[in-house]
C-alpha cells in the first residue's frame, strides 16, 4: 500500500524517560497496512520554519480503530527539539507508511528482538507480529541509561525471555546488548534476530546472529533529507546476490536489510569497488519499483 | 504584452480561462511550467505516489553520465538555515539503464522527461546526448555543465565560457533538430551573463538557473566538515534572492539585446507558487521544484493550481503573459504602497 | 597545536582559564574574537545601549568614504528565508564627520575601532585611510573592496583581482606601520582564492570574508523589485554555508602554501556561539556579527561567552589554537557518530 | 530612559475586529516611561525560525502596576501571520520602548488625534497624556472597513468630539479622515494636530493642519528590519532647521516627525539634492546621542 502524506494533528505529546511520545491522528496512514519497521516521515514547523527537511521515526504503534499513528522521539537537534515544544492541537505533515519493514514471512519465527535506545520503538508491534505467526520472542534491550532504556514493561508483557542492559548500570545489567544476546539466542533456539539501534550495535549483533546460525534483520539509521527515495542521501554500501555492492537508499531499500549483506565498515568510505561501479543502480535487483 | 500593473486595471478572471500552457522555445510547449528540478525527484517512480508524473510540466532526470556513477560517500547531506547542503555526488546506473529501463516506464506513465546529462568530458556530454534521440517521452535536454571538467582540472564547466561553449556545442551536435537543449549555470561565477552568452553561442535552446550554491559546514562536536566531500551544494528557499537574481539579470540582457534571447528555467528555492511567480516576473517561463520536494512531494500540483488561481486574481490571461514582468516599468515610479488600515 | 579530537582525550577546564584574545596580525590581538561587522552597528552609539562597546573585540564601523553619501532610496531591505536583502548603498557622513564626531565618542567608551573604507576610485579609498593614522581607538582598516569601481564601469573591486590589488596597495602605502589593513572580499566571483591571492600580494595583513551575495526578491503583489535599488545584498544566517566555504577554501590555499598566510576574520549568518566556531574551525582568527545584531543587539556578549564554555568543554586552553582545526585529518578517516540510545 | 530587551511572555492574546490585541508580560519596558508614539519591536518565532527580523508596533498600553504592555496588530506578512498563532505562555522577544514619541512640551494642547486602522493603537495613551497636562482632545478615526476601525469606544469616552469614518460606510461616515479634519480642529481650535496611519493620509493631514495653523505631528511607518537604530533601512527625507534634507531613521529620528519637515511626495526616492549631500549624517541636529 502506498504512502499517504497527511496533516496531522498532535493527539497527545507526552514525556517518557528521556523520550517523547508523539500520538498524531493519521486515519489514512493508521489503515494503510502499517508493519513493524515502518517508518513516518514528519516535516516540522510552517511555512516560516528554517528547518525544511523530514525527520525520519520508526512508528512504535498504529491504531487504525483510533486512527493514531505513535512514536518515540529524542531531542538531538534543531527539529526534534522544536517538535518536543509542540502542543496538542498543533500540525505535523506526515508520511507513512514508508520503507521496507522486518521482514516476516518464511514460517514462524524464533525471533531475538535487540532494541538500543529508542531503537526499541518497533518492538512491541515486532514482537506482536511474531508471536501472531506461531513464532516466539525474546528481547535484548539496551540503552546508555535507564532514562533511555524504551518498552521494558510491554517487552515483559509479551515475553518471560527479557534481557535489560545499560551502559552505566543504572537499570538492568550494566554493559552492552551483546552481552546477553548469545544467552537470549540459546533461550528460544533463534531462527532471527531483528535489531533497530547505532549502527556498531547493528553490525555486533550481526556477527553475533550469524555465529549462532541466526539470520539478521536490521533497521539501519542513516541521515535522511526526504525519507520517500527522492534525494539519495540516504544510501548504505549492500552486497546483493549477486555479489555486486550498490549504495541502496535506506528510505526505500531500508531501512531494514539483512545485517550480513551490509557492508559496515565501509559506511560512510566510498570503498574502491563502487567507484564507477558498473552495476551501479539505485534499486537493489528485483525492487524497481517502489510503487 | 499585458498592463503593467494588471491589478489595478482589470477583473480578475475564471482561473479556468487561464492558459497555463509553458512556451519553453519553437519546439517545445509544455501543459503547465511546473517541472521537477534535477536529483530531486530521483527517476520519476518515488515522485509519482504523491505526484502523478503526467500532471507535471515535465520531469526532468537526476543527471545521467555514459557510465554508472557510485557518488560520494555519507554524510551526503546536511540542512541549513533554510536550506540543504549536498554532495551525493552524480550517483546514477548511467544511460544504458536509463534508456532500458527507466524511459520506457516513464512513458508509459505519461511523464514528459527533460533528461539532464553531463560528462567529466566535452565528448562524454555527446556521448550521452546521442543516446536521447527518439527515445519515447523525452522532450528535451538539459545539459549540466555545473559539474567538473577533468580536462580542466576539475573546473566546473559552467565557470569557463568556453567550456561551457564546447559542452553545449558538442550537446547540440547530437541532439538532433526535435530535442532542445537547455544549458544548466552555476550562480558561481563573478558574471553570470558571460556564461549564458556562450552557451547561447553555442546553440543552447533555454537556460536553467539556477544549480546549487557552493557552500559547506562544520560539525562542530566532531570539528570536522559536516559532508564527506567536504564542500557541498547549498539549495533550498535559502538561495532563492541568488537564483531570482541570476535570472532577472540574463532576462535583462537579453531583453536589452545584448545576449540572444531563449526562453529561461526557473530554480532555487521554490517552494510555493508565490516563489513560482517570482521567477516567472524575473523572466523565466517554466519553473523547476528541488529541495521543496524532499519536505513535500504532492507540491507541484498545489504549486500549478495556485499558480492559475493568482495569475486569475491579477486577470492575467495566460501565463506566457507574466513572463517578465518586473522588468516592465511601471507609467510613474511611485510604487504602490500597502494601506495598513 | 592542540589535538585532533580534543574532546577525546582531555578533561574539560575552567571556562575562567581559558585565553579568548584574537591574534589578527603582528600589530593586533583582541581581547575577544567577536567584532560587529560593517554597517550593521551604526557608528556605535546605538549598539552601546545593549553591548556596552569596550566588551566587544573589535567594533567595525559603517563603511566610510572621503564625502558624505545618501545611499539608496527606499525599499531598502526586505526579508528572506532566514536572510535579509539590503541595499542602503552605503550612506554616511563622510570621513570627516567620522574623525570628528564619531571616533572621539567611540574612544571615550573604551571600544577598539576597525574602521570600514571605501571608495569609487582607487585614490578616494586612500584619501580616506590617510586621515586614520593616529586616530583614538582606531585599531586597524578595514577595505571594503567590495564595492563598486566607477573606473571600471561598475563592476566591483573585489571581482577584479587587478582592481583589488590596486585598492588594498593604495590603502596600505598610507595606512601607516601602525595599522592594520585587511581587505574586505565578496563571495560573487568565481574564484575567491584568486582575490585573496591579489589582496594578499598588495600587503593585506588580513582578509575579510564576506561581504553580501548578490540577489534580489520580487513583491509579486506589486510585480516590481522589492528593492528600490533593483539587487541587494543578501545576508544572515542563510548565506553562512558560502561564507564558511569561502574562508575554509582560503585559509586551505594559505596551509597549502600557495597563499601567503594572513590571519581572517570570519563574517556571514553568524547568530550563536555554535556558528562562530564553525568559522574559527574553518580559519577565522576572528568573527563578526552582522545581520544577527537586527535580531539580537545583546548579542555579542552571548556568543563571547558560549565560545568561551564550549572552548572549555572541548578542554581548548586558547581561542588561537581552534583555529582551522577542521583542516586537521583525524588519526584514522572514520568519523565519530552519534549514538541514538 | 534606555529601551529594555526581554524575552516576554504572552499573557493574552485575541481578536479585536480584524486585528489582534497581544498583551506581554514585560515589567522592565511596562515601567521605562513608556510615551505616547513610543513603539516595540518584536522578534517572532524562535531558533528555527526563518524570519529574523524585527517587527515594529505601537505601543498601546504599558501598565507599570501590572508590568504589561499591550499592542494591537494586523496579519500582514509572514511574521505577523506567525504571531496571531502563538498562545499564551508562549515567549516573544521584546525590546521596548523605541523610538521619539509624540511631543507633548510647550503648554496644553487642543489636539485633534488622527487614527487610521490600527494607527489608532496609540491614541488613548495620546488622549489621556494631553488631558493630563491640562489640554483638549478630539478624535478623527478611520479605516477601510468597520473591522479595520480601532479605538473608538475608548475615543469616546475620553472626548465628545469623536469622528468616524470608513471607505465603505460600514461604519461612520463613508469617506477618508481628511473628511471630518477640518471641522475636528475647529471644533477645539486645535493648535495640534497628531496622527499615526499610512503616508498619504499622514501628508494630507499635516496639509489640512497648517491650513489651519496647527501643529501636525505624523508617525510615520517605514519598513524597518531592526527597530533599534542599526540598520539604515528605515530612512525618510527630512528637512532640518537649516534646511538641509537628510535621510533620517524612523526608528530613531522618528517615528514620529514635524509632518511639514517630511518630504512626502520625495519618500521612496531619491531626491537630486540628497544625492551624495554634504550635510548628510545619520542624525537630526541636536540628536547625536541615542542612549
Ligand atoms: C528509519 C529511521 C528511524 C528512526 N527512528 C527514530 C525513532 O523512532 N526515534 C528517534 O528519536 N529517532 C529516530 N530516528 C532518528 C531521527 O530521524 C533523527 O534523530 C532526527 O531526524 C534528527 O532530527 P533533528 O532535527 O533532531 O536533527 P538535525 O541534525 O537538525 O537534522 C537535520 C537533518 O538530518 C537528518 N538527520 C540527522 N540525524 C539523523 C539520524 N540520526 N537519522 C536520520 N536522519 C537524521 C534529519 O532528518 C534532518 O533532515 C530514526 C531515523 C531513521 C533513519
Ligand atoms: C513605528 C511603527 C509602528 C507600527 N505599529 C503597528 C501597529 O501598532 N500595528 C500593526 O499591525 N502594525 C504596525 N506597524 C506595521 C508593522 O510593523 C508591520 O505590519 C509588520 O512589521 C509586518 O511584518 P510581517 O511579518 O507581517 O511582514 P513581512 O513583510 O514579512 O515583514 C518583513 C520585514 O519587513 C518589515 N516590514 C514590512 N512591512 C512593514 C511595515 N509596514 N512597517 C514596518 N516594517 C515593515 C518587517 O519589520 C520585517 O522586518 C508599525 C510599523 C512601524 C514602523
Ligand atoms: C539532493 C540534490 C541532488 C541534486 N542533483 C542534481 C543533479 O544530478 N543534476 C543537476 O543538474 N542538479 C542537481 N541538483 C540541483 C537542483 O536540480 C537545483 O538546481 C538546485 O537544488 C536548486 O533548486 P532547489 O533550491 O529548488 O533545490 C541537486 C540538488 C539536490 C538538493
Ligand atoms: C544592512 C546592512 C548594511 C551593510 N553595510 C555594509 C557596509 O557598509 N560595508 C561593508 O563592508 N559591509 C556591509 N554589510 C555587510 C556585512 O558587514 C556583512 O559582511 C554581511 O552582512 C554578512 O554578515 P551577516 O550575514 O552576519 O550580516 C552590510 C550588511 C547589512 C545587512
Ligand atoms: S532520504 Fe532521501 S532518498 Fe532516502
Ligand atoms: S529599522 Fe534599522 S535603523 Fe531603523
Amino acid at each position: 500500500m502506498p504512502p499517504t502524506q497527511t496533516a496531522a494533528v498532535i493527539r497527545r505529546i507526552e514525556p517518557v524517560g528521556a523520550y517523547h511520545r508523539l500520538t498524531l491522528d493519521a486515519p489514512a496512514a493508521a489503515s494503510a497496512n502499517v508493519r513493524p519497521g515502518h517508518f513516518g516521515a514528519l516535516a516540522i514547523g510552517g511555512p516560516t520554519s528554517a528547518t525544511l527537511l523530514r525527520r525520519a521515526f520508526s512508528i512504535h504503534r498504529a491504531d487504525p480503530t483510533a486512527g493514531t499513528v505513535e512514536f518515540i522521539f529524542a531531542e538531538h537537534g534543531a527539529g526534534t527539539r522544536a517538535l518536543a515544544r509542540h502542543h496538542p492541537g498543533d500540525t505535523v505533515d506526515l508520511i507513512a507508511p514508508l520503507g521496507t519493514p522486518f521482514p516476516l514471512d518464511g514460517g514462524p519465527q524464533r525471533a531475538v528482538l535487540v532494541g538500543g535506545g529508542y531503537g526499541s520503538a518497533p518492538m512491541a508491534i515486532l514482537a506482536e507480529a511474531v508471536l501472531a505467526r506461531g513464532g516466539q520472542v525474546a528481547f535484548v534491550l539496551g540503552a546508555a541509561t535507564a532514562d533511555r532504556l524504551f518498552g521494558v514493561a510491554e517487552a515483559r508483557a509479551l515475553s518471560p525471555h527479557v534481557h535489560v542492559v545499560t551502559d552505566d548500570g543504572s537499570a538492568g545489567e550494566r554493559g552492552q546488548v551483546t552481552g546477553p544476546l548469545p544467552a537470549a539466542m540459546a533461550a528460544i533456539d533463534a531462527t532471527d534476530v531483528h535489531s533497530c539501534g547505532p549502527m556498531p550495535m547493528l553490525k555486533a549483533v550481526t556477527t553475533l546472529a550469524a555465529a549462532a546460525g541466526a539470520r539478521s534483520h536490521t533497521a539501519v539509521e542513516e541521515a535522511m533529507a526526504c525519507g520517500t527515495g527522492l534525494c539519495m542521501s540516504c544510501v548504505l554500501p549492500v552486497t546483493g546476490p549477486d555479489g555486486v555492492t550498490r549504495f541502496l537508499r535506506s528510505c526505500t531499500s531500508g531501512p531494514v536489510f539483512d545485517g550480513t549483506t551490509v557492508r559496515w565498515d565501509d559506511t560512510g568510505t566510498l570503498p574502491a569497488d563502487l567507484e564507477g561501479a558498473a552495476a551501479m543502480t539505485p534499486y537493489a535487483p528485483k525492487e524497481t519499483d517502489p510503487a | 504584452m499585458s498592463p503593467r500593473h494588471p491589478t489595478a486595471h482589470r477583473d480578475p478572471i475564471d482561473p479556468a480561462d487561464i492558459d497555463m500552457s509553458a512556451p519553453l522555445g519553437a519546439r517545445l510547449t509544455l501543459p503547465n511550467p511546473v517541472l521537477t528540478a534535477s536529483g530531486c525527484a530521483g527517476y520519476g517512480r518515488e515522485l509519482h505516489r504523491f505526484t502523478p508524473l503526467h500532471e507535471l510540466g515535465a520531469l526532468t532526470t537526476k543527471t545521467v553520465m555514459p557510465y554508472a556513477r557510485s557518488g560520494r560517500a555519507t554524510p551526503r547531506m546536511t540542512e541549513t538555515p533554510s536550506g540543504m547542503l549536498n554532495s551525493i555526488g552524480l550517483q546514477g546506473s548511467g544511460i544504458d539503464h536509463l534508456v532500458t529501463d527507466e524511459l520506457p516506464w516513464l512513458a508509459e506513465h505519461g511523464a514528459r522527461v527533460l533528461v539532464s546529462i553531463a560528462g567529466e568530458r566535452t565528448e562524454e556530454f555527446a556521448e550521452t546526448a546521442v543516446r536521447l534521440a527518439g527515445q519515447p517521452g523525452v522532450v528535451g535536454i538539459e545539459a549540466n555543465i555545473s559539474c567538473p571538467n577533468v580536462a580542466d582540472r576539475g573546473l566546473v564547466f559552467a565557470c569557463d565560457p568556453d567550456a561551457s561553449f564546447a559542452a553545449v556545442r558538442a550537446v547540440k551536435a547530437v541532439a538532433g533538430p526535435d530535442l532542445p537543449v537547455y544549458a544548466k549555470l552555476t550562480p558561481d561565477v563573478t558574471r553570470i551573463t558571460d556564461i549564458a552568452a556562450a552557451c547561447t553561442e553555442a546553440g543552447a535552446d533555454g537556460l536553467s538557473m539556477i544549480n546549487t550554491v557552493l557552500g559547506m559546514a562544520i560539525d562542530t562536536h566532531t570539528f570536522r566538515p559536516s559532508l564527506a566531500g567536504v564542500t557541498g551544494g547549498l539549495s533550498g528557499p535559502a538561495i532563492r534572492p541568488v537564483a531570482v537574481r541570476c535570472v532577472y539579470q540574463v532576462y535583462a540582457a537579453m531583453r536589452s539585446g545584448t545576449l540572444r534571447p531563449v526562453p529561461l528555467l526557473g530554480m532555487g528555492g521554490i517552494a510555493s507558487a508565490r516563489d513560482a511567480l517570482e521567477f516567472i516576473l524575473a523572466g523565466a517561463s517554466g519553473i523547476a521544484l528541488g529541495t521543496a520536494l524532499f519536505r513535500d512531494p504532492s507540491l507541484p500540483l498545489k504549486v500549478r493550481d495556485d499558480l492559475r488561481e493568482t495569475l486569475a486574481r491579477h486577470a492575467i490571461r495566460s501565463l506566457a503573459d507574466a513572463v517578465g514582468l518586473a522588468h516592465h516599468q511601471p507609467e510613474d515610479d511611485s510604487r504602490p504602497r500597502r494601506t495598513p488600515a
